[in-house]
């Protein structure tokens, strides 16, 4: 044990010079107003009213694309790593838990919907809706595995593509119409924002459920 | 009045903090699982200084930070979700869940 | 300047083509073979010569470059060192080809041999016709790579190895070369070859720095010249069939880095230059130890082509004393040398390559009676060997005529005890084969007689070539004041290089004051 | 010409990211057609490549701000001479890899997992090359790394696991170094995108430490030693057209990475000894690399290594830059000559391999006679690795050792250049068993395009042999950064 608080001491000096250095240059930084300046001025048109809904859809929705295309990328990644073994089942007896669900469920849906759409004016957005339905999504697979039936392969793979369809194919529109890659109509800025987003969030759901899934699935395949 | 001063300051500093924890962790640690959740703390700590940026601003918040700790957090998901899986299935090829002390040669 | 550019171009194409579609042809294909084979060797020769009548009866100048990086052009140039230089290897190719079929008759791989063979060829001449130093050094690096497949052809544990210090040496000669080369145009920009050289301007402020320029130049030539240091790989490449042996020493690799240093001193440092700079007399005296080491290890080596390898490693450096005695008697001397050595070289290759193949002779001591039962093989050997001493009409004399001259012009007499020893050096190697082969009787049977009972002592494909080139080795000599002669031809290069008007004015210069 | 004034007027670089992400997209939704979105996308990815690298050429750089916002508050997409040579090479060696695979990948179920997870990577990297901002360049990194983990991931088995698990782990190491760097970029400047940082940067303490961040992470994520561990297994174990794109694109990336950052945000900062510790590295790099690849006894394993020696140069660049303001220009022709000589190698070793059912070097004669064409390609490409003359290795080799003169960096110029002595060594013991006496025999059936795309990349070495000049003229439409 002593041998060993030895052999660590390099890293922790590194880690302790590290922090050292990074602490007094982070009291140092000049004070600045960062970029609220400039979105403040141009929210007028950008076509939502919620500053960081306008970052994050509109003046840096580039961003937010590439993004979705990273939560697809994982859950094609994790099912490439194609695991084999079956989603353990857990199915709860008694009537808590599914009265709970029961309840909760329909709860998450309306609060994941109504965190997408107020995202344009206050806080909320295509994530944070993502994620409740999301949560929603791996409540049920954790407690009903055997009687949930999954979606056909096909409407996975539309599902789990939608959002990054939807912002490419506006984008690109954009992109023909004249409004330059990724440019929206300001007059249509509104509602292609909010299209994007719901398609964003119908795909953020179900990958943070495929990503909790793992790659794994109902039954164990024998085909290895 | 001193309050308001001072916090974003503690979030720069919790946030170095943590990326330096989570920095010692993934290089000390062997276990993979570790490792990963070290790698987590490390963006948290990331996430937390530029939301202590952010707020520092005298026009306000600045919204841009925010977008990108939003943007950070779902890359940050993915990359931990793929890691997982791949943790696993090394775990299912070797026995073993950490990473063998040199790389095998051949 | 770009005219007749396509002439040069058509001049590598017609070995490169060939050697590219040989590459894929099955072994048994041979007519095929045999036919790209001459065909694209004839085909380079009579280019040649129409070369040489283009340039010398119509005063065409032909060139062609081709764009490599900003200010840096690889090009193609006919001077009349390069023409001489393109020559010897067309018409030596030629003859090579023709022995080569006989001597590789049903061996296998030989689509892969033939290939390469003609990548080296077009190496060579590329070398030749290279109109600047980058162009030099991009031939020359892609002679190392067309000869090594060569050098291990034979596929053994020893070629290999052979192969290994041939790569070791030429890839290190290579690099040296290749910085050099990046700091000279650095500093001079790539001009193209010019006689008497264009670094004249630079010395005032680079003096030193040309001088470790030219010394990585020597030592990246000198590599495959097999100058003192740097020669143990070229025994070693004995390992190689014959007609490899005989072209890598009598003409592509031994004679690339001879006339690399014979480029690098007449046309880019310029003679008069790299005597200032005080280069030219280390390179003599390296030249010179190398003359008198080569012959040594050729009096005690054993088996006949390694007494041939050494001899080269002496014979080579003959070239390189006649331009580092920085006089123009002594250029003619070494230019000279380079052909005169090429032909006589290669006869004596063929001969040996006609006494394993044909009795399995591989030593000096088993070549006893050997004259009676290949009388043709064994007076070309005598001619050629008689040449390399030095004996008087042959070609071998002249060369050491001008650089026994040149040495006395240079007023460096000892340089002449040197000649004298190194000749007497040849005799105590070449004497004692022809002496075996001519006055000894044999006793019992040859090592392995493979060619018996035939009308000719031997396949027609190899005796034809080797006395063909010994005759040409014996008309060199006898016939060297014809304006065909290699000597009239070098003359007329050493008297553009130093701006004579006559050669012998030179002569008369040093000799009235 | 008429037709390059209207091209002129055409927004391209888009197109370079929708299309092979389009080709993602439908290849994952249509996983049985893979193949065929794969082909498609490569043979319209190379024509917008080098219809964009013509415009740059013509016209200068291209910066188009995604949907009209301009920076510091959009995101630009930059297009000049560096960003479209990057694409280009990508298009031209990702167009090699999808018609190899397409005969390599015949009947294997792991193939269509291949085409979703290469086409996501070819839009990755060329998202990453186009990007004018450094936020947005780390999430295009962080999909580069995710597509390229499961890539490697893909050969399944232990060692190719471990590998893609430990290359994960040093690759979120360097995101998150980065993505600190960032915020304190942020923190400082309150801008984003890489040419307002670069018109502010000055000499000062939380921009140094950000670069020494982001430099730091970059390196780590590019393998260079003695970071290099996970990097020949994966690169050794993986099928040969994933090592390919893995050695000759994925490789290339941190490193535009790391040169963009210090061509435009980082060009007023001297690091003192990093220029030192970079050519430390990258010396080891070339030495280790280059003893562990003529020591392997397989034949991927010794290409592998040469990676790891090759990338060693590419580290040349900070010696470089410091010494010398075009000196990066060197390093980036050498990137390319690589790229597409390591990519002939990679896929000419897949060739033998599949005919050989092994790629054990010893016995590998037979094969290696039997097909000549593959053969070819490999000592052609070998000898661009090298830097023997005709190649780009060639140029790219006078340019190094020219710089390296040019800036009075005599160890540098002894590296190179004994660098090359042993890429000499390695290639040609790979070539070795050519020569061994024995039948010749062209082993298990094979599609001709496996035999013809290595070729054709070798072929392409050469070309690049004189391509010299029109490169490097491109690489002058390059943004550098302004310097505060």
């Amino acid at each position: 044990m002593i041998r060993r608080r030895f052999a660590l001491s390099p890293a922790l000096l590194m880690s302790l010079a590290l922090a050292g250095l990074l602490i007094v240059v982070v009291l140092d930084l000049p004070p600045q107003p960062g970029l609220a300046g400039p979105v403040a001025q141009a929210m007028d048109q950008a076509g939502v009213g919620h500053p960081v809904t306008a970052v994050l859809l509109n003046f840096r929705g580039y961003d937010t694309f590439l993004e979705l295309a990273v939560l697809m990328l994982a859950v094609l990644s994790i099912w490439s790593l194609g695991r084999r073994d079956p989603i353990p089942a857990r199915p709860v007896q008694g009537p808590v838990m599914h009265g709970t669900l029961r309840h909760l469920i329909p709860v998450a849906v309306v609060t994941g919907g109504y965190l997408v759409w107020v995202g344009s004016s206050d806080s909320g957005g295509a994530f944070q809706g993502g994620a409740v339905l999301g949560a929603a999504g791996v409540m049920l697979m954790l407690s009903l595995p055997r009687e949930m039936p999954m979606p056909p392969a096909l409407l996975q793979r539309l599902g789990l593509s939608l959002g990054v369809f939807a912002f490419l194919a506006v984008g690109t529109a954009g992109l023909l119409a004249g409004h330059g890659f990724m440019g929206y109509p300001p007059a249509w800025a509104y509602h292609l924002i909010l299209g994007i987003e719901l398609a964003a969030a119908v795909s953020i759901a179900l990958t943070l459920v495929l990503l909790f899934l793992g790659g794994r699935s109902r039954k164990v395949r024998h085909d290895r | 009045m001193t309050v308001d001063v001072i916090s974003p300051q503690i979030y720069l500093l919790c946030g170095v903090l943590l990326f330096v924890l989570g920095l010692h962790a993934l290089v000390v640690r062997r276990h993979l699982l570790l490792k990963i959740l070290a790698v987590n703390i490390m963006g948290s700590g990331v996430f937390m200084l530029l939301l202590g940026v952010a707020a520092r601003g005298e026009g306000g918040i600045d919204p841009v930070p925010h977008a990108l700790v939003i943007t950070g957090i779902v890359v940050a998901v993915s990359a931990t979700a793929v890691a997982l899986v791949l943790m696993l299935k090394v775990k299912a090829a070797t026995g073993l869940a950490r990473l063998p002390l040199s790389g095998p040669e051949d | 300047m770009e005219t007749g550019g396509h002439m040069l171009l058509l001049i590598l194409l017609s070995s490169l083509l060939p050697g590219v579609a040989i590459f894929f042809l099955k072994e048994q294909q041979f007519a095929l073979r045999t036919a790209l084979n001459l065909g694209g060797a004839s085909l380079k020769f009579l280019l040649i010569i129409a070369l040489l009548v283009g340039v010398y009866r119509d005063g065409k100048t032909y060139s062609l470059s081709v764009n490599l990086l900003p200010g840096i052009d690889l090009v193609l140039a006919a001077d009349a060192l390069s023409l001489l230089f393109a020559t010897l290897s067309a018409v030596l190719w030629l003859v090579t080809t023709i022995y080569a079929i006989g001597y590789l008759e049903d061996s296998p791989n030989r689509s892969r041999f033939f290939g390469f063979f003609s990548l080296c060829v077009s190496a060579t001449v590329g070398i030749a016709f290279s109109g600047n130093l980058i162009t030099l050094l991009i031939f020359y690096e892609i002679l190392t790579l067309a000869t090594w497949p060569l050098v291990v052809h034979r596929g053994t544990a020893e070629s290999f190895r052979a192969g290994r210090v041939y790569l070791a040496y030429t890839l290190l000669g290579g690099a040296v070369l290749l910085g050099a080369v990046v700091w000279l145009t650095l500093l001079a920009g790539s001009e193209p070859f010019a006689a008497g050289g264009y670094l004249r301007d630079l010395s005032a402020d680079h003096g030193p720095v040309l001088i470790m320029i030219f010394a990585m130049l020597m030592a990246g030539f000198g590599v495959k010249a097999a100058l003192l240091p740097l020669h143990s790989w070229l025994p070693r490449a004995m390992v190689a069939p014959a007609p490899v042996s005989a072209l890598l020493h009598a003409v592509a690799v031994v004679k690339a880095g001879a006339f690399g240093i014979v480029r690098v001193l007449n046309d880019v440092y310029g003679v008069d230059l790299a005597a200032d700079l005080g280069v030219t007399l280390p390179l003599l005296l390296l030249a010179v130890l190398t003359i008198i080491y080569g012959s040594v290890r050729a009096v005690f080596a054993e088996d006949l082509k390694q007494r041939l390898a050494f001899s080269t490693i002496s014979q080579v450096s003959y070239i390189i004393l006649g331009v580092a005695l920085a006089g123009p008697i002594g250029a003619v001397g070494g230019l000279v040398h380079l052909v005169h050595q090429g032909v006589m070289k290669i006869t004596l290759f063929f001969c040996a390559g006609n006494f394993a193949e044909t009795l399995g002779i591989h030593r000096v001591d088993e070549m006893r009676g050997v004259g009676r039962r290949m009388p043709w093989t064994m007076t070309a050997f005598t001619l050629a060997a008689l040449g390399m001493i030095g004996i008087p009409p042959l070609a071998g004399f002249i060369s050491k005529w001008y650089l026994g001259l040149g040495a006395l012009e240079a007023g460096l007499a000892w340089v002449t005890v040197v000649l004298v020893v190194s000749s007497l050096l040849n005799a105590l190697y070449f004497l004692p084969p022809i002496l075996r082969g001519w006055f000894s009787r044999r006793e019992g049977p040859w090592p392995d007689e493979r060619h018996g009972g035939g009308r000719l002592e031997t396949h027609w494909m190899l005796l034809l070539p080797t006395v063909a080139v010994a005759t040409m080795a014996l008309g060199m000599g006898l016939l060297a004041s014809l304006t065909i002669s290699p000597l009239y031809w070098v003359t007329f290069i050493v008297e553009f290089e130093y701006g004579y008007d006559h050669i012998w004015s030179a002569i008369f210069e040093w000799e009235t004051p | 010409m008429p037709w390059m004034d209207v091209m002129a007027d055409m927004a391209l670089a888009p197109w370079l990211v929708i299309l092979p992400l389009a080709g993602a997209l439908l290849a994952g939704l249509w996983p049985a057609a893979a193949r065929w979105w794969g082909l498609l996308t490569g043979l319209l990815t190379l024509p917008m490549a080098l219809l964009l690298a013509l415009q740059v050429h013509a016209h200068g750089p291209m910066v188009l701000y995604l949907g009209g916002w301009v920076p510091p508050l959009g995101i630009a997409l930059v297009a000049d001479g560096l960003a479209s040579l990057m694409l280009l090479m990508t298009a031209g060696v990702g167009l090699a890899i999808s018609l190899y695979a397409l005969g390599y990948l015949t009947g294997e179920t792991g193939g269509r997992w291949f085409w979703i997870l290469w086409l996501w990577l070819w839009a990755a990297m060329n998202a990453l090359y186009l990007s004018g901002d450094v936020f947005n360049l780390y999430v295009t990194l962080e999909l580069v790394v995710l597509a390229s983990v499961a890539l490697v991931a893909l050969a399944g088995g232990a060692a190719p696991l471990v590998a893609a698990m430990r290359y994960l782990l040093v690759s979120l190491l360097g995101s998150m170094a980065y993505l600190m760097g960032v915020a304190l970029l942020y923190g400082s400047y309150g801008v984003l995108d890489l040419q307002g940082l670069g018109a502010q940067v000055a000499l000062s303490a939380a921009p140094m430490l950000a670069a020494a961040l982001m430099t730091v992470g970059l390196m780590a994520k590019s393998a260079l030693f003695p970071l290099h561990v996970w990097l020949p297994p994966a690169h050794g174990s993986a099928p040969a057209p994933v090592s390919a794109a893995l050695s000759a694109l994925v490789v290339k990336v941190s490193f535009y990475l790391m040169l963009r950052l210090w061509l435009t945000v980082f060009p007023a900062l001297p690091l003192p000894g990093l220029d030192m510790l970079m050519g430390a590295l990258a010396m080891g790099a070339v030495l280790w690399g280059g003893l562990m690849a003529l020591r392997a006894s397989r034949l991927k394993q010794v290409v592998a290594y040469s990676t790891v020696a090759q990338v060693g140069y590419l580290f040349l660049l900070f010696p470089f830059l410091r010494a010398f303001p075009d000196g990066w220009k060197a390093v980036v022709f050498f990137a390319v000559a690589h790229g597409v000589a390591k990519a002939a190698v990679f896929l000419a070793a897949g060739t033998l391999q599949r005919a050989a059912g092994h790629d054990r070097l010893a016995d590998l004669g037979a094969v290696m006679r039997g097909r000549l064409k593959t053969s070819f390609a490999l000592g052609i490409a070998g000898a661009s690795l090298v830097g023997l003359p005709f190649t780009g290795g060639f140029i790219a080799k006078w340019l190094l050792v020219q710089t390296a003169l040019e800036a009075g960096l005599w160890i540098w110029v002894l590296m190179v250049l004994g660098g090359g002595l042993l890429a000499g060594a390695y290639v040609f013991r790979l070539l070795g068993p050519a020569f061994q006496p024995g039948p010749a025999d062209p082993g298990q059936p094979l599609p001709a395009v496996m035999e013809w795309v290595p070729l054709a990349l070798a072929l392409l070495t050469i070309g690049l042999g004189f391509a010299g000049t029109p490169v490097l003229s491109l690489l002058t439409r390059t943004l550098t950064g302004g310097g505060g």
